[in-house]
């Protein structure tokens, strides 16, 4: 390539789940604040030493859940009693018992989707390109190696800085994620 | 491992999630516009029939009622198509030369019923009676619509049961005294306002419950 | 001090097996499961067992052909019963999708680590089964093709469905279960299909496989909200469940008929569920780990706990059987005693008491410990048991409908070649649908297995520490 | 043999005397109701008696799941459910006043159904008493094994293995089924005798189990409170039990909830007035109360993962899922009858702390027999390895 690519950010390789571990936390302890890590299995904690805070999903799901079962029931109520109310074998308009299973349905389905949707939104998901998949070993991210990265949106980032910053832990490799 | 997409497809793949959210938005809504519209319903569309036969004329001008050809209409579930000596009774003697009645001649000459293209056609599985609704208070123009501005008659309504259970639903807004069932011009909004309530008691017209009840038409 | 409380056990049965086999490292896992998929050779047996599927499932789709031509009356049902085969087949079926999910969402939350094995394929095994029992109420309809007229929607007619009509809460419950369990399968799937991604070598495998992950890449933070999702999902799933075969149950026991409605339906329903769900896991689990040597992942072990569950499960079904009889000589209802009466000795006594053999007696075989562990047997009480839930709810709409409280009304029911025909088509359908997850998705949860290998080493890890001190 | 830290007895010791003083107090209530109105007292005293062999029902059966299942909340729950399961035995004494109240709390013993039903047979006072007798033996030889066992496998007497435990518990769940299947159509679905329900004996089990759970959760988390139990409860214990408790209360009104929908949209004859005479005259007001703290503010609290890590409020939900199975037996019991004086309800209280006061002074006393942990049990090391003695 003639002209030089951006610079996204500088990635290490790492052989164990511990090893990455060890580093993010170094990293985190040096300042670096822009950082990820990528893992081929979800590893407990590894985003709380990231410095992530916790996520609104639960609430979110719990809104969603809440939502369908209250607009499930209101539904099935303003249908059957308010808009057509019609005499079936005696049983009251608002037969409320009956309006329980349809209302549990819909409770846990608008709850599901929002989990599902809510995932993925948060996660700026689906993102076909990235430029973490410029790095030809990052296809093992999805297999056994483990990776952290510091972008270069980070205050303290230097290039030249940076790569010795984590070459001191020792990695398999570093390489450039160009943008 | 070089990218399998182009950088170009992050943006791709957000537009085409939100041209399928949209996609579906608008076949449901083309689905709603097609389904209620008159290519579907047939409402307000003239039809052909083998006579140009004129309510417009008929009604409006000459104020003929509606009884007098549709005879069993305060009887009967039909409210009935008059027989061909109906028509002659006044076209033996006026316009009886024209070319545009011949139909109308040959029918009665060969005694066979003209094929008239029929406008108001319910399902089979829906029990409706004429003359309960002319009893009850329900004008011809409720149904019909203004007959007597017709040139060829069209189907007003869209006869679809959502449009007969609006009224079912509230029948005290279309109700009038019984001198004005066939009546094209009378309006209620020159009636006192509680007159809705008055026929409903005098014409002992039954709850909603009963009125919208599911054999209460199909039975 | 580990090492040694070990030693000291004397019987190998208070050992907990590992989840996966001994010596897999994170590359080793991911690297067998996905070279099922992403091998080029096609195995012959694939192929066989394919064309032979959709062979049953062209058996199908001219069975619909040709009812959508004529009606239902191809079909044995007329009155009084009215409910044949396609209402069977259906409560089959959506018993059958039951362990999927079970095994996803309940075992996730009670931590048993033996579900990563077979999660993935008893996942798609539910949706495959959820979608042939979607079928058989549609077409039960009789015009099909107004099967939109069961959602609430704004209608020319301006009616509503019946919320009061347990048919209406099949309708949410089914579909309902379809969406959730389709979500919960393909979350599931993401991360793997990343892997898929990342290790296909022909373009179209990683374009294809490319869009089915939406660009995943294993971010800390995406995990983390991941993670979350799939818990909250698997706690959403576990109720419903629970409430899918509960609404199927009231699909009887809500109508005023001696031998259906019985309060005791909703949790016998889905023991029954899960009692056959497990057996249609167990019958494609021991051939698949046969053909694709995957006894690591699916050791006998994992068999053993399914089977243990079917134990369990079958007898809160026969726990059902016994309620209801007994129930109905002590309640002295004369028209429930006749019918249990009928049941047992009446014209369909025949299938009564296969039932029972199937449902009841097979399923004692699993208490004994070498029979568990004898893959054949438990294949063919598997078998037995998948024979016995359909003559179940065959049992039960047909000899409670056959004698009306009228005997004027009386009548028999026998099925007609169309039936048949559909039945065996569904699970043509259900087959080839299998065939092809298992040629074109991971069937084990490749993410999963490398969690578990990172617990097994780290635990080794801390053993050897501990041992050397 | 030394068992835990002192506190521990410091602590049951005074819980002893204050058990032993509801048992005088309550007693004493009860037996001025007895004199009083003694059809009134025996209700109370079913309405007790029901309460408290679920208390000891529940935690045999949850000793035979916990086996079965493994996991680190049975190694955690055990040795309480083993004292609540050794409860059984004065239980056994304490059914004889149910037998001298036999008319006044049974109508069938008064009035035979005379049909061509089953009830004819089986509601016979010799076969009833028969039946009981029965229970009693299948239940106490369960609860003796199990216990036995368990202090010979903390003496080494036996291998150290779960193995027999687990043999006799697949086995013994059936046994329990069983017998509890007739025992709550004898001593709680006859009270009217014209009602059927199949799904009443699932039911009554369920309660049962909720009965034990929430007892055995709550006295553990009060224990882990005032003394030393041999093990932290971190946050992913007192989430599974949380878990568990959420498990079992969604069970409950699951099962509740099916058999009322049934009942209810069916409204037949012989099966609606069961509901109707739960659902006016006052006791509208329980049922909703039941709804609300039996399975909606527990449900509710128990979703959210910080509720269940919290030690105290945790305890709370189980004290009031206990206490909520009270006053869901005293609905099932006390509207069978149609004639009721104003002040059954402080009856039904103090005949419940009065029985109560006595089965926990025995229970403590049993509960302090053993160390608080299985200490020998062989799955310790997997389960909870930071509890597994430094030998």
């Amino acid at each position: 390539m003639a002209v030089e690519p951006k610079l996204h950010a500088v990635m290490a390789e790492f052989a164990t789940p511990q090893e990455l571990i060890d580093a993010v936390a170094a990293a985190r302890a040096h300042g670096y604040r822009q950082i990820d890590a990528f893992t081929p299995f979800p590893i407990e904690g590894l985003a709380e030493t990231l410095g992530f805070t916790g996520t609104r999903l639960p609430l979110i799901i719990f809104l969603g859940g809440l939502f369908g079962g209250v607009g499930g029931f209101w539904m099935q109520y303003w249908c059957a009693a308010i808009n057509y109310p019609v005499n079936i074998g005696g049983r009251p308009l608002n037969s409320w018992p009956s309006f329980i299973p349809v209302t549990f349905e819909l409770t846990i389905l608008s709850a599901a989707l929002v989990a599902v949707l809510g995932m993925l939104a948060l996660n700026r998901l689906p993102m076909p390109y990235h430029p973490v998949f410029n790095v030809p070993s990052f296809a093992l991210a999805s297999r056994d190696r483990f990776f952290l990265l510091i972008e270069t949106g980070d205050p303290l980032f230097d290039a030249e800085s940076t790569r010795t910053f984590l070459n001191e832990l020792h990695p398999r490799q570093v390489v450039d994620v160009p943008e | 491992m070089p990218q399998i997409f182009h950088r170009s497809f992050n943006t791709i793949s957000k537009v085409s999630i939100a041209s399928v959210v949209i996609l579906l938005i608008g076949l449901t809504g083309a689905t709603y516009v097609v389904g209620w519209s008159p290519y579907v319903t047939q409402e307000q569309i003239a039809r052909v029939q083998p006579v140009p036969f004129s309510h417009q004329h008929h009604v409006g001008q000459l104020g003929i009622d509606c009884r007098y050809c549709h005879t069993s209409v305060e009887t009967s579930a039909f409210a009935g198509m008059p027989p061909t000596k109906t028509c002659m009774n006044c076209h033996q003697e006026i316009w009886f030369g024209s070319s545009m009645l011949e139909p109308v001649r040959e029918s009665y000459r060969k005694d066979q019923s003209i094929a008239w293209e029929r406008i108001h056609n319910l399902p089979q599985f829906v029990y409706f009676n004429h003359s309960i609704h002319i009893h009850k208070g329900v004008g011809c123009v409720s149904c019909h619509g203004r007959v007597d501005q017709m040139p060829l008659t069209y189907q007003e309504h869209s006869l679809l049961m959502g449009w007969c259970l609006d009224c079912h639903r509230d029948p005290k807004k279309h109700l009038r005294p019984a001198s004005a069932v066939f009546s094209m011009t009378w309006s209620a909004s020159a009636e006192p306002s509680e007159l809705g309530d008055r026929l409903m008691k005098e014409n002992h017209i039954r709850g909603v419950e009963q009125l919208t009840s599911c054999s209460t038409c199909h039975r | 001090m580990i090492e040694q409380g070990a030693k000291s056990e004397t019987r190998a049965d208070t050992a907990i097996p590992a989840p996966v086999g001994q010596g897999y490292t994170f590359g080793s896992v991911s690297d067998k499961i996905s070279a099922l998929v992403l091998t080029g050779r096609t195995p012959r047996g694939w192929w066989l067992g394919f064309l032979f599927s959709f062979l049953w499932l062209m058996i199908l789709l001219y069975a619909i052909g040709y009812l959508v031509l004529e009606g239902v009356g191809i079909w044995g049902i007329n009155i009084p019963v009215a409910w044949g085969f396609a209402i069977t087949n259906f409560v089959w079926w959506i018993g059958i999708g039951h362990a999927g999910t079970l095994i996803s969402a309940i075992l996730l939350l009670l931590h048993q680590q033996w579900r990563t094995s077979i999660n993935r394929f008893a996942e798609a095994m539910t949706l495959f089964a959820v979608a042939c029992a979607g079928l058989f109420p549609l077409l039960h309809l009789g015009r099909p093709w107004f099967f939109y007229w069961l959602f609430p929607y704004p209608n020319t007619m301006k009616i509503w469905p019946q919320f009061r009509s347990p048919l209406i809460w099949d309708v949410f419950a089914v579909s309902t279960y379809m969406t959730v369990s389709l979500m919960f399968w393909y979350v599931g799937l993401i991360p793997d299909v990343a892997t898929l991604r990342d290790r296909a070598r022909s373009r179209l495998a990683q374009i294809t496989y490319g869009i089915l992950a939406l660009g995943w890449r294993g971010s800390a933070y995406h995990w983390h909200r991941y993670e979350v999702a799939y818990l909250i999902l698997a706690g959403l799933a576990t109720p419903l469940v629970v409430s899918v075969h509960t609404v199927v149950s009231f699909d009887f026991a809500v109508a005023n008929l001696p031998g259906w409605h019985s309060t005791v339906f909703p949790p016998y329903f889905v023991a029954g569920a899960i009692f056959s769900g497990f057996a249609m896991v167990l019958t494609i689990a021991i051939p698949l780990r046969a053909v694709y040597h995957l006894e690591d992942f699916i050791s006998d072990w994992h068999l053993e706990n399914m089977a243990k569950i079917m134990l369990a499960t079958g007898l809160l079904v026969a726990y059902g059987y016994f309620i209801e009889a007994f129930m109905a000589w002590y309640g002295g209802n004369r028209f429930e005693q006749y019918v249990q009466l009928n049941r047992m000795f009446g014209p369909y006594a025949v299938w009564y008491w296969l039932l029972i053999g199937c449902n009841v007696l097979a399923p004692q075989l699993l208490w004994v410990k070498r029979f568990r562990r004898n893959t054949t047997l438990l294949l063919i009480v598997a078998l037995i048991v998948l024979v016995g839930m359909w003559l179940e709810r065959f049992v039960i709409i047909i000899t409670s409908l056959h004698r009306d409280f009228l005997p004027s009304s009386w009548g028999m029911y026998s099925p007609t070649i169309w039936d048949w025909a559909t039945l065996i088509g569904s699970v043509g359908l259900f087959l080839s649908l299998l065939f092809l997850f298992v040629r074109l998705l991971p069937i084990i949860s490749m993410f999963e297995m490398r969690t578990l290998v990172s617990e097994t080493q780290v635990h080794e890890h801390t053993a050897r520490n501990l041992g050397e001190e | 043999m030394t068992h835990g830290d002192p506190a521990i007895h410091r602590y049951s010791g005074q819980a002893q005397r204050i058990a032993l003083l509801c048992a005088l107090g309550g007693t004493l209530a009860s037996l001025v109701g007895l004199v009083w109105n003694p059809a009134l007292f025996f209700r109370a005293y079913l309405v007790a008696y029901t309460f408290w062999l679920g208390l000891a029902l529940g935690c045999l059966v949850l000793l035979m799941i916990q086996y079965l299942t493994g996991g680190g909340w049975g190694l955690l729950l055990r040795r309480v459910l083993e004292a609540g399961s050794r409860t059984l035995l004065p239980l056994v004494l304490l059914f004889l006043p149910l037998l001298i109240g036999l008319h006044s709390i049974y109508p069938w013993t008064t009035q035979a159904p005379g049909d061509q039903s089953g009830r004819a047979i089986y509601l016979k006072v010799g076969f009833f008493l028969g039946r009981a007798a029965f229970y009693f033996v299948v239940w106490l030889i369960l609860g003796y094994l199990l216990n036995r066992w368990s202090t010979d496998l903390e003496s080494g007497r036996i291998p150290r293995s779960t193995r027999r435990f687990r043999l006799l518990s697949g086995p013994g769940l059936v046994l329990y089924g069983f017998t509890i299947t007739f025992a709550s159509v004898d001593w709680v679905m006859s009270l009217e005798p014209k009602w059927v329900s199949t799904i009443f004996p699932p039911l009554y089990a369920v309660g049962q189990l909720l009965t034990g759970l929430s007892f055995a959760v709550a006295t553990l988390l009060l224990l882990s409170r005032y003394s030393s139990i041999g093990v932290n409860l971190r946050p992913n214990h007192l989430r599974d039990l949380g878990n568990l408790l959420l498990t079992f209360v969604m069970l409950w009104a699951y099962i509740s909830f099916s058999q009322f929908l049934l009942i209810w949209v069916e409204s037949l004859p012989e099966e609606i007035p069961w509901y109707l005479r739960r659902t006016r005259g006052g006791w509208q007001m329980l049922a909703f109360l039941l709804v609300v703290f039996q399975f909606g503010l527990p449900f509710l609290m128990l979703l959210s993962r910080k509720v269940k890590e919290n030690s105290p409020s945790l305890a709370t939900i189980a004290g009031l899922i206990l206490a909520m199975r009270f006053f869901d037996l005293l609905w099932w019991i006390e509207p069978a009858y149609p004639e009721r004086t104003a002040w059954f309800l402080v009856l039904d209280v103090s005949t419940w702390i009065g029985l109560g006061g006595f089965l926990m002074w025995w229970f403590l006393r049993k509960l302090r027999e053993r160390s608080l942990l299985p200490l020998h049990d062989p799955y310790l090391a997997h389960y909870l390895p930071e509890a597994v003695p430094n030998e």
